[in-house]
């Protein structure tokens, strides 16, 4: 156990050395890296076990960079940190309590509304009431600082989601997710667990929006709520494969570089290729690539 | 009419029949009777083509091999299914059910006549026609799935089940139409757990217990089967 | 014990994962000693891939075109050097469009990075073109706030003005044409709800106000609002004689069109951003004549005759006749800053800030590192978006108003 | 007043039924969630852009190309990307997700291949766009026939669900499909025609689409959105439910621009959609599960 | 004897149909009760409304003496009533072990940690599983996954437990297997409630039983009396019929 923490934190200490190594455009590529990775653990934490496929990610992804954005010139940073988390947590409160008790395809379809309903209303109350549209940020951030924040942030959420796994509520969840009859009757209170994990898991993707958000300088409702960032985390999470510890982060390293690799290789047709990429993800590593290295070492193993 | 063999099927660990093999001729009523989880529906759904079994299994109807042929095929050739929990469609009429189920190659051509027929064996339909059949009765709704697998014209029905869930009263009369099917000339292949009555339209029966066939008979003989009784009330009382 | 080998497994997949990640990307490619490297990364897919697919690549194509064709880029030695360009798509996300410039300035190590489309794209990347100490020649962005950000980023130039620019130069010609009787005081507004549209309807207020017009019906609509009836609608009933939409593209099209549907025909109609597209004129017919926009080119200028000829012939499009030319000129800028101080980027960046240039728009010379000899209003006036403000400037046409009925 | 936005929320309301009719087909009888939906319309819209400004053809006769080239090629696409999904879902595969991800990469897929051709410019062409008075509201000729094809469609749609076998069998599949074997029904090929159809229809409102607004390769997401919010509003499945969820959209922007405030136009929408789907989360005219 | 389970009047209807109507009965403390009746007669619905998985439509449900007829299922679970499922619930993709601390985690006692693995091993102990703990439930066999869920149910040393069908598809050894479990359980003083088919497993486990027909209770008394009522033998052959 202790080894495995020693492993973690040398991995992680390892990784906090980056900057001095990579040039700035290594180092952007780490940034995009462990945010997505964050994401991706974030969404796991909740839809990996429950099975719920939300697509809200960038409604609390965006909201965190919109904290700084309005909050920049008046706070002090770390408090600005603080109440961006506390927006996400109770944003995702009120939305887990309405939304919790839909099933399937439309919790998703809802989900994606939300990030859309909130861009949205964003929208009308910065034209409407503060009359600007658009804000600017600045704060003496580089790119390193931001690497480290997200990184301690990363640790933070892959903390959270080993201890979960290894606490009670998360075998709450994960009896949910196998079977919501036998939770219940075994004492489960199912929707406080789920919308405990639901605020966790959508406070740590508002802090992501949040520590990244001084890295654009400028920031409008149509740059921070794009959805791909929502579709990306979901496509890299599964991927990955969301029940497992390290899944998703086995998802987000080959795929993000695999976009990095395309968009910069083949600008005029990335598009093409990502979806067929897309494609034959879902054809030939249906349960992820863990599961695959898994069988491919099992099948090995047999021989 | 149909003969089958060696019918093996198993939910994950659980073996649920075990090389089951029995035959039923044309114009015969047969009965499977046994406790509950004895394997009878299971049984029904692996001829009907809606459970996977293994590949040993030998299934002949009329002649042709239909181990391996999906569902709605089967249906086709004129072997219906009224599955326990009836099937239906609920939230169409009892109409439209009835339409639905004259949807084979031999039940278009007699859409009409086959319509009068079953609206002859239930009148009370007739009437309900346009009601959805999610809003009826058990029994009525037990009916329309009767009704409906008749209008596909099949040349052997089976019904699992028929009397579950149903008043005694209405049991009665479901048990006479059934009667009536059967002096049509329909063969019929019933799981029930009402014995009684099923025995006393039956002309065989076989008694199950955890997946295998432990016994058989003709109807007048099972009825007084100590087997029986032990399989139910678990002693001759 | 299984599931600590596999967590250990899973670390070692990711650790190796990661490595072989950087080895991947880290690979130099090597710079050819002569030619010029010259990067860009823009929005070739995602919401923006339309503004940009009709304003910037076109231009940096027909550029390096030109330029290439001419026998290449031009060093004070006299030499001539190929430009060679190196492009990549920021996907229209901000985060895509910073790294590609980090790529391209650490990875690729080209020469000189023109910038992206969209004002907020030149935002993002602007603190990285200063600590890279890349020049960067901003066109599509339009900000009243560029006099702040030349002070920040000292090697930032801005060429496409303030919102507030466009705003007072319309509110002049509403004024004095209410003064002249032409129209009455009133003007009914819509503005799409965000940074562009909002930063000029901010400005457009109290501008109107001082012409001494009633902005009888001011409301914002949301950006992807594709049915514009009910606004057209209100605005028809307002009484007012000018009708005013700072819009983009699609907005700006189905405006025009549900206009001339709804026989709503002001005597002033101006729209926003994609008057001057190529296609408005195919969507409008002959009813383009007499609609106002931002921008707006001197139809007498042969160099821009040129421009749009060759424009047309490289790209098979016409240019736009607001940020196209002015992209354009931008390059040209670039071109001459380099043939005069060659490939060193502050210096190049210093002659940019303080030297003249002899562009397509004719000679400029950037004031405080901001265009500021540009075409604030136009209207189309026989077949060309002909310049109308500033009307002091030679080449202004006049402007007409009332503008001709739809003719249908 | 009153008139006026009824009548444009109606005419508008047409556009977003329209659209919706064919993912309806997809997602309820074929349980295809598919997010490349829009990208289907846009490229009718596209093809239609084609033949009309090169071939010189009438919009309304490039329906009758484009349509049964949609169904087609629908078809085709069922047969190489949905069709061993739907096989790999019955050893314990995941149907919705597994759709949901592959029709995402068809959406790029598409999306990149009409970028490549076009590029990224707005296409427009004029067709019927000349006033028509409808009780005393000024409106485009071409929207009020979008309005009256989407209509007429619909009500056809309906007709043929409600009163043909064919509309019989795909209102069980839609229903019970597990259900539907037992009356002699292939759920398979059903489920197929059903997408393909269901892709002709797309192609159908692109056309429509195509006569009045300007397109771009990029902008089948949104008629993908608009057409989800539809179809779940509505009730999955449902088609008459459909065409009033979209006619309710349509009203509801309408009303929000003229009476409430045209910035929350498309808030409204969302708010509306997911204020119902908490209240009936079957949709407006759908079966709840007994 | 003190009365553990009360239901007073219990009725529950989906839609237009009554699947229990009226049943009142008790169940005192270390009482072993079988509930019995042919398919559909409303057995396990009795059983989901005690446990919390349906509402009651109206009655009451006492048990301990307090009204449990409006709590969840997880707050039922709390007053320490645990129960097996008809087709068994075992969580597949978790190990034995896990299955079993889950009985114990969230309900009445609450434990967790090393005191829960104990607690949960000497359940698996009872029921014969100790030796696949590390396994994943999937690849238990069935009469293997049947003991888990009785071990889960255990766990919690519940008050009151509640069998579902829970020797149903045993094998005639398995069955002797298990009634030889659960008379150990019994044999310990557990007050059980037992929905059960198999007769002879009946009148070997329950010295009472109750009888439901058609949503019903038709019988509760001494099980050998009870199985020669003519209504209950009716029940399950059906009445003779005569045509």
């Amino acid at each position: 156990m202790s080894k495995k923490f020693g492993l973690f934190g040398g991995l992680l200490g390892l990784l906090a050395f980056a900057p001095l190594v990579f040039e700035d455009y290594g180092l952007g590529l780490m940034i995009g890296i462990v945010s997505y990775a964050i994401l991706a653990q974030a969404w796991s934490l909740f839809s990996g076990p429950t099975r719920y496929i939300s697509l809200a990610t960038v409604a609390f992804y965006g909201v965190g960079a919109y904290v700084v954005a309005v909050l920049n010139e008046d706070l002090a940073y770390p408090l600005i940190l603080l109440i961006a988390v506390g927006t996400g947590l109770v944003m995702s409160l009120a939305v887990g309590i309405a939304t919790l008790r839909l099933a399937g395809v439309y919790f998703v379809i809802f989900s994606f509304g939300l990030a859309e309903l909130v861009r949205q209303l964003i929208t009308w109350y910065e034209v409407n009431v503060s009359g600007t549209l658009g804000r600017y940020i600045f704060l003496p951030f580089e790119a390193r600082h931001i690497y480290w924040m997200l990184l301690v942030l990363a640790g933070v959420t892959f903390a959270i989601a080993w201890w979960i796994r290894n606490s009670r509520t998360g075998m709450a969840l994960r009896v949910i997710g196998e079977d919501e009859d036998v939770a219940s009757h075994v004492g489960i209170n199912i929707t406080r667990t789920k919308l405990l994990l639901f605020a966790i898991s959508a406070s740590l993707m508002t802090l992501v929006g949040a520590i990244q958000a001084p890295r654009w300088v400028y920031i409008e409702p149509s740059i921070v709520f794009n959805p791909t960032v929502s579709f990306l985390t979901v496509i890299m999470a599964l991927l990955g494969g969301p029940h497992r510890l390290l899944g998703p982060i086995c998802g987000v390293i080959p795929l993000f570089l695999l976009f990095e690799w395309l968009s910069a290789n083949f600008p005029n047709h990335y598009s093409i290729l990502l979806g067929g990429v897309f494609i034959l993800i879902v054809f030939l590593l249906p349960k992820g690539v863990l599961e695959f290295v898994d069988r491919f070492r099992l099948g090995g193993a047999a021989k | 009419m149909l003969s089958l063999s060696d019918l093996s099927l198993s939910y994950g660990k659980h073996l649920a029949l075990d090389k089951v093999s029995f035959q039923l001729a044309e114009g015969e009523t047969v009965v499977i009777l046994g406790a509950n989880g004895a394997g009878k529906s299971s049984l029904l759904k692996a001829l009907a083509g809606l459970e996977r079994y293994s590949d040993a299994a030998r299934i002949t109807f009329v002649g042709d091999d239909i181990a391996k042929m999906p569902a709605h095929k089967r249906v086709d050739l004129g072997l219906s299914l009224v599955p326990e929990g009836r099937g239906l469609f609920p939230a169409l009429s009892v109409e439209d059910n009835l339409l639905l189920g004259a949807n084979t190659r031999n039940g278009r051509p007699r859409e009409k006549e086959n319509r009068d027929y079953v609206l002859d064996l239930f009148p009370k339909l007739r009437v309900r026609a346009r009601q959805l059949v999610g809003t009826m009765s058990g029994g009525e709704q037990q009916m329309v799935a009767i009704a409906r697998a008749l209008m596909s014209a099949p040349k052997l029905l089976m019904l699992d089940e028929p009397s579950l869930g149903l008043a005694p009263i209405v049991v009665g009369e479901l048990f006479e139409t059934l009667k009536s099917i059967r002096a049509s000339g329909v063969s019929m292949l019933i799981v029930e757990q009402n014995v009684q009555a099923s025995l006393g339209i039956a002309d065989r029966g076989y008694i199950m217990e955890t997946g295998r066939i432990i016994g058989e008979g003709r109807a007048e003989d099972l009825l007084s089967d100590p087997n029986l009784q032990e399989a139910y009330l678990g002693t001759s009382a | 014990m299984t599931d600590r080998r596999r967590v250990l497994r899973t670390t070692a997949f990711a650790v190796a994962a990661l490595t072989a990640a950087t080895s991947l990307f880290t690979g130099q490619s090597i710079a050819s000693a002569d030619t010029v490297r010259i990067g860009y990364a823009v929005s070739k897919t995602g919401p923006n891939s339309a503004g940009t697919g009709i304003t910037t690549i076109p231009n940096y194509v027909l550029w390096v075109k030109d330029v290439n064709e001419a026998g290449g880029l031009k060093l004070p030695d006299g030499s001539r050097r190929m430009i060679e360009v190196i492009e990549y798509d920021d996907r229209s996300s901000s985060e895509e469009a910073v790294r590609a410039v980090e790529r391209l300035a650490v990875q690729d190590k080209v020469d000189f990075i023109l910038p992206p489309w969209g004002t907020g794209f030149n935002l993002a990347i602007a603190p990285l073109m200063d600590k890279f100490g890349y020049p960067q020649l901003a066109v599509t962005a339009v900000t009243d706030m560029a006099p702040k950000f030349v002070q920040r980023w000292k090697k930032s130039f801005w060429f496409l003005g303030g919102g507030s620019d466009y705003s007072k130069a319309l509110a002049e010609i509403l004024g004095s044409a209410h003064k002249s009787g032409q129209i009455n005081n009133k003007v009914a507004v819509v503005s799409v709800a965000d940074g562009f549209g909002i930063d000029l309807i901010k400005s457009a207020r109290p501008a109107f106000k001082e012409a001494g017009l009633e902005l009888v019906f001011d409301k914002t609509y949301p950006l992807g609002t594709k049915d514009f009836n009910s606004l057209l609608t209100e605005a028809k009933t307002s009484g007012a004689d000018t009708f005013v939409a700072f819009s983009y593209p699609p907005g700006t099209f189905g405006m025009a069109k549900q206009s001339k549907v709804l026989g709503f025909n002001p005597k002033v109609m101006y729209l926003g951003v994609g008057v001057g597209f190529p296609v408005f004129t195919k969507i409008m017919g002959p009813d383009v004549a007499g609609v106002m926009s931002l921008g707006g080119v001197d139809p007498n200028s042969q160099d821009f005759k040129d421009y749009a000829a060759r424009h047309t012939a490289a790209t098979t499009n016409s240019p736009d006749f607001w940020a196209s030319s002015v992209t354009y000129a931008s390059l040209q800028t670039l071109q001459q800053a380099i043939e005069r101080v060659g490939l060193d980027r502050d210096a190049v960046a210093k002659e940019i800030s303080t030297g003249e240039f002899d562009t397509i728009l004719g000679k400029i010379k950037l004031e405080d590192n901001q265009l500021r000899k540009l075409w604030w209003t136009g209207q189309w006036q026989d077949g060309s978006f002909a310049a109308v403000s500033p009307n002091s400037r030679d080449g202004a046409s006049s402007v007409v108003i009332p503008k001709p009925e739809w003719s249908q | 007043m009153l008139t006026t936005s009824l009548v444009i929320g109606l005419v508008l309301g047409g556009t977003y039924a329209l659209a919706a009719l064919g993912l309806t087909m997809q997602y309820g009888v074929s349980r295809i969630m598919n997010l490349a939906y829009g990208e289907f319309v846009i490229v009718a819209a596209f093809a239609t852009f084609v033949l009309v400004s090169t071939l010189g053809l009438d919009p309304l006769l490039s329906l009758l190309l484009v349509g049964p080239a949609a169904f087609v090629i629908s078809y085709a696409v069922y047969s190489v990307l949905m069709a061993p999904l739907v096989k790999r879902s019955r050893k314990g595969g995941n149907l919705e997700i597994d759709s949901i991800l592959v029709t995402f990469g068809l959406l790029f897929l598409i999306q990149g291949i009409l970028l490549v051709i076009f590029g990224a410019d707005f296409q427009s062409y004029s067709y019927l766009n000349v006033a028509v008075d409808l009780f005393g509201v000024t409106i485009a000729a071409n929207q009020v026939l979008a309005f009256g094809l989407a209509t007429v469609l619909g009500i056809g749609l309906f007709l043929l669900i409600r009163f043909t076998r064919w509309g019989l069998i795909l209102r069980a599949v839609a229903h019970r499909p597990d259900n539907a074997p037992l009356v002699a029904i292939n759920v398979d090929r059903v489920a197929q025609l059903a997408f393909a159809f269901g892709g002709m229809l797309a192609a159908q409102a692109g056309v429509v689409i195509s006569m009045f607004q300007t397109f771009t390769a990029t902008a089948g997401v949104v008629f993908t959105m608009k057409a989800l919010i539809v179809v779940i509003m509505g009730g999955v499945g449902n088609f008459l439910g459909a065409l009033i969820a979209g006619l309710i959209l349509g009203l509801v922007e309408a009303f929000v621009s003229a009476y409430l405030d045209p910035g929350l136009t498309l808030a409204s929408t969302y708010l509306i959609f997911l204020v119902l789907l908490l209240w009936r989360p079957q949709g407006l005219f759908g079966k709840s599960v007994s | 004897m003190t009365v553990l389970l009360q239901t007073e009047d219990l009725t529950k209807r989906f839609g237009g149909l009554t699947a229990v109507r009226g049943v009142s009965f008790t169940l005192s403390f270390g009482e072993v009760v079988g509930l019995l009746g042919p398919n559909g007669s409303g057995k396990t619905t009795l059983l989901n409304m005690i446990s919390g998985a349906h509402r009651a439509t109206s009655g009451q449900i006492n048990f301990e003496g307090h009204p449990i007829q409006n709590l969840r299922p997880d707050q039922i679970s709390k007053q320490g009533i645990a129960r097996t499922f008809q087709l068994v619930k075992v969580l597949p993709t978790m190990t034995v072990l896990e299955n079993t601390i889950c009985g114990l985690a969230f309900g009445s006692s609450r434990m967790w940690g090393a005191e829960a693995e104990g607690k949960a091993m000497e359940k698996l102990h009872q029921v014969g599983l100790a030796d696949k703990a590390k396994q994943p439930a999937a690849t238990l066999t069935y009469i293997d996954s049947k003991r888990l869920e009785l071990a889960r149910a255990l766990a919690a040393d519940p008050h009151l437990l509640l069998l579902d069908e829970w020797l149903s598809g045993l094998t005639p050894e398995e069955l002797q297997e298990g009634i030889k479990l659960i008379k150990s359980i019994r044999d310990a003083g557990a007050s059980i409630l037992i929905v059960e088919h198999i007769m002879s497993a009946i009148r070997e486990l329950c010295p009472r039983c109750i009888v439901m027909n058609a949503g019903e209770k038709i019988a509760d008394g001494l099980t050998g009396d009870v199985l020669q009522q003519q209504d209950v033998i009716e029940a399950y052959l059906g009445a003779p019929h005569h045509a």
